[in-house]
């Protein structure tokens, strides 16, 4: 394992005083471990708040500002964070609107979100949740714990924060963020794997001529493993069984990711936009707006994720408003 | 069981997971995401570190304790699932000690607090799959009043057979269910560790 | 070798066409191979040009746009770009107002742009040419062709271009890309190397331990092979480099960036800076602005670069100024 | 040497520059950064494409047109280094054919023309060290009197030697330079596809 870091055991908190050292406008909690907006809760607004296993820079830490988050809680690597943090996330982030729980669907995450959301309700702080599960690659049914949280989590993140700075109220926001969320599919493939500092040996072992098709963003295997292919079948692929999953009439108008794991060149991030585009547009689908570049990472793993939102106007008047954080920002 | 040997048992938990920890992170990574070990060290190393100095005024204190201090430390599927197992449990015994009977009924509260909130049941292949078949041979050896060191060693055992007979199972709740089929074959890390915590807990009661 | 690409010879052509089908802002000439401003030359203003090989992404063409670049040359990956590239982003970008060439210091770039600046010149375009050579892991001597131009770049193109936007004359954009350049000292360390996929195989081969200290962006060897060490260590290493050749004294301001080579997790870089920052609080040094995140990548190579530019006032006030570019974006 | 010869010299060290792609890319790797073979023969491709229905009046008007693709294509330290090589030298050759003498003062303009861009002088480590003894050995044949057909078998074998005596070299110019001492043990691989250059002169000469 070669990792830029100082020990297994201290990346996130090195992690955070590096956070808090290179971003005046955040303020960080070294204690709480919690990242908030340095000027701290915005009075009569509602709050996003997310949350997760680091290792997937810049989600969520990087998303914490105005247009978007008010606080983020890292976990542990790859270990989703624990309800003290998202209680003092709520209890410094909420400015009297009540807070929303942006919370990706794993069982962890969902766990310990459901404990803070009873403590903070104890607190007086009025709590909702959005429940993101976009990842196609898991088939909802009995035999899993539901489909994961991925890539919608950015847009979720984006498109129900600029609504909270404009001020709407709890249910509004919660409600826009679930309709992104449940207007979105994402789908991943991995060409390498990751390894935690923790664990010191990579999470999985592919061979040098395959790749993990609809991989988890733990590394967790995804639908199967096949040989590699050009990056043009890759992404006819993951989009194949995006459509298959929310089919997508020509004219709709879409927002695109598409997300480097962390391993993979930019310039091979744009091949992929470029097969994503030709796709699209050999549906006439349109592609209104779109990120290409390392938004929810899985370490070093290499491959990319593909995240479609079927945007109405709303949510792309939302996604254009301005948004000042580390990892996202324009308008500001 | 007293305080004392609570204590004991919950300190043997925190040595046995530095010892296993390997081996749990290594049954993660093959069907989930390669942190149970370090999750459940982590976890308990605070839990040891809570209970220096603590003052318990009951058996159930060091394990409210214990639930509590899982819950805040450990993160992931495996603290809040622990940490309520703990907390329930401690939450029925409130004298500073507690014999086979009462211990049984606290266990079963503990589990139920599980899988309220994991919703699993038994053949999901999760660390219910050892907690139950563990509390069944314990409760069994409770009613037919036999002490707590020979329940605690007839659950161990049942926990270590329920956890090695999770490996043919199909995992439908956690991480490991998104493998579908795939997670046939694996034995499942939190039923690993519930073993563990059941072995331990019968190593201190051992006469 | 294992990279998201349809072909080994197409990789140039088609991260170009995901350039143009992403990036509304930017026109992409895939015939010359250019990105310039879709907004075409800012008439009376200078334009800034840049390029260098492919592999480096963003550098050069996310940082086309407003505030910054007029035009960027992306060469085939690792190898500079030819003149008729030059030659053209110079005649697309000329707004009358004269180009300025930022040229990283390689035989390669320096011949290319050398006769790319002829070919203008007989054009009538007037061409001012500001060389980067800001990595201190070379030593400048009758030895080497000098040293090479890294990091400095990024601050080059945002500080110059900033002046270009305000109107400045030919002569005053490349004097102050010059002292920019002057002010910067880079240094970096790779803990694995990159694939080129036109090679197929790793540039240089690293052992389990290693690192290769004061390595280059195309993965060409540095100062010497050390065995691998905590972040802390390497950090001091690449800052006692750079201050050894730059003493930095109390009091005085920095621009620093912490910038991974492109297969380093983002949540390793946040590790590195909080050692950054503690290495200049000991020294009562002070970073007025940083960068930290991936800016100039050498593929998938992980490890991380250092740049420190001693800033004056006029250039932390350009540093501030709007930029609007796919990769740095403030204030607009 | 006709039109025709001057062609074929130059789609031949395209062929040979395909077939020894990978051999130049490897020496580029351990002192550059490996790409010097996909260089050359990305480069040399384009030149067969742009001659393919050119009329040339003359020699040099093949070898200027071959340095000027090689500009527009190449890219790197190569590609304007060996572009500026067959532009200086074919500008020099007017006539439909060119003897010995001819082609050995045209080479020493083309050598000028490499050394005035790049600066290196012999002793480098760069494909001077190659270029600089072939014309040398070039000229001495012209002079002497020998045909075109000797005069580039002799400067082949002294390309070949002078890219060998590369190796224990310390480079100084170019990425190689960066190496420092390290670059010594390696063969310059620029040096080496000069050689590849009047080998094949020699080939496509031989009566
Ligand atoms: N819904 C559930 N109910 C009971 N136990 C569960 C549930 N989901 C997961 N588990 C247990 O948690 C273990 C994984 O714990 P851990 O690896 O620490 O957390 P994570 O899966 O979040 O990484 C599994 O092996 C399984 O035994
Ligand atoms: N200044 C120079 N003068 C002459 N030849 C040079 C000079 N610099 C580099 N070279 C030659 O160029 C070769 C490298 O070419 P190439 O790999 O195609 O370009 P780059 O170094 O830009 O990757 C070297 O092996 C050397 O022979
Ligand atoms: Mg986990
Ligand atoms: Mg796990
Ligand atoms: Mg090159
Ligand atoms: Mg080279």
């Amino acid at each position: 394992m070669k990792k830029l870091i100082n020990s297994p055991d201290t990346v996130l908190d090195d992690a955070l005083a590096g956070v808090a050292a290179a971003h005046p406008t955040l303020k960080v909690d070294l204690e709480a471990r919690i990242i908030t907006r340095a000027g701290g809760p915005s009075v009569g607004k509602v709050a996003l708040i997310s949350g997760g296993g680091s290792g997937h820079e810049p989600l969520h830490g990087g998303f914490v500002g105005p247009g978007m988050l008010h606080a983020a809680c890292p976990g542990e690597v790859f270990t989703s964070p624990v309800p003290d943090q998202m209680l003092a996330a709520a209890q410094a982030a909420d400015g009297g609107a009540g807070v929303v729980f942006v919370v990706k669907n794993y069982t962890g995450d969902v766990l310990n979100f459901e404990m803070a959301a009873e403590l903070a309700g104890d607190d007086g702080i009025e709590v909702a949740t959005v429940l993101v599960d976009d990842d196609v690659a898991v088939k909802d049914s009995t035999w899993t714990a539901g489909r994961r949280g991925t890539g919608a989590t950015v847009f979720v993140e984006k498109i129900a924060g600029a609504l909270a700075e404009q001020g709407a109220d709890l249910a509004s926001v919660a409600e826009i963020g679930r309709r992104v969320n449940a207007a979105s599919r994402s789908f991943a493939v991995a060409l390498s794997p990751c390894t935690t500092p923790a664990a010191g040996k990579p999470g999985f072992e592919l061979a040098e001529d395959e790749m993990e098709v609809g991989v988890g963003i733990h590394g967790e295997p995804g639908r199967s493993r096949e040989k590699l292919e050009p990056a043009a079948a890759i992404v006819a692929r993951s989009l194949d069984a995006i459509f298959a999953d929310q089919p997508l009439a020509a004219g709709e108008e879409t927002i695109v990711m598409v997300n480097g794991l962390g391993g993979t060149p930019l310039i091979e991030l744009y091949v992929a936009y470029a097969d994503v585009a030709k796709y699209f547009a050999e549906r006439g689908v349109r592609i209104a707006r779109n990120l290409v570049g390392n938004y929810i990472t899985s370490l070093e793993m290499a491959g990319a994720s593909f995240t479609v939102c079927k945007a109405d106007e709303q949510m792309l008047a939302l996604w254009d408003a301005p948004v000042n954080t580390p990892a996202l920002r324009w308008g500001a | 069981m007293d305080i004392h040997q609570t204590r004991t048992w919950v300190r043997s938990i925190a040595a046995a997971m530095d010892q296993h920890k390997d081996h749990l992170t290594q049954l993660d990574s093959a069907i989930g995401d390669a942190d149970h070990g370090v999750n459940m060290q982590r976890g308990f190393t605070a839990v040891v570190a809570a209970l220096d100095g603590y003052e318990p005024a009951g058996v159930g204190d060091v394990l409210v304790k214990t639930g509590t201090t899982l819950i805040s430390k450990v993160g992931g599927a495996a603290g809040p699932l622990y940490g309520t197992f703990f907390r329930a449990t401690g939450k029925q015994l409130t004298g500073p000690v507690a014999d086979a009977e009462q211990l049984a009924a606290a266990f079963d509260a503990g589990l139920a607090g599980v899988q309220k909130l994991g919703a699993a049941v038994l053949g999901d292949k999760t660390m219910v799959d050892a907690l139950a078949p563990a509390l069944e041979a314990f409760g069994a050896a409770a009613r037919a009043g036999e002490d707590e060191a020979t329940a605690a060693e007839k659950a161990a055992a049942a926990a270590e057979t329920g956890a090695k007979d999770t490996i043919p199972l199909q995992a439908r709740k956690g991480r490991a269910s998104y493998l579908g089929s795939r997670s046939i074959g694996h034995q499942d890390p939190g039923a690993t560790s519930a073993a563990l915590i059941f072995r331990t807990l019968a190593e201190v009661l051992k006469p």
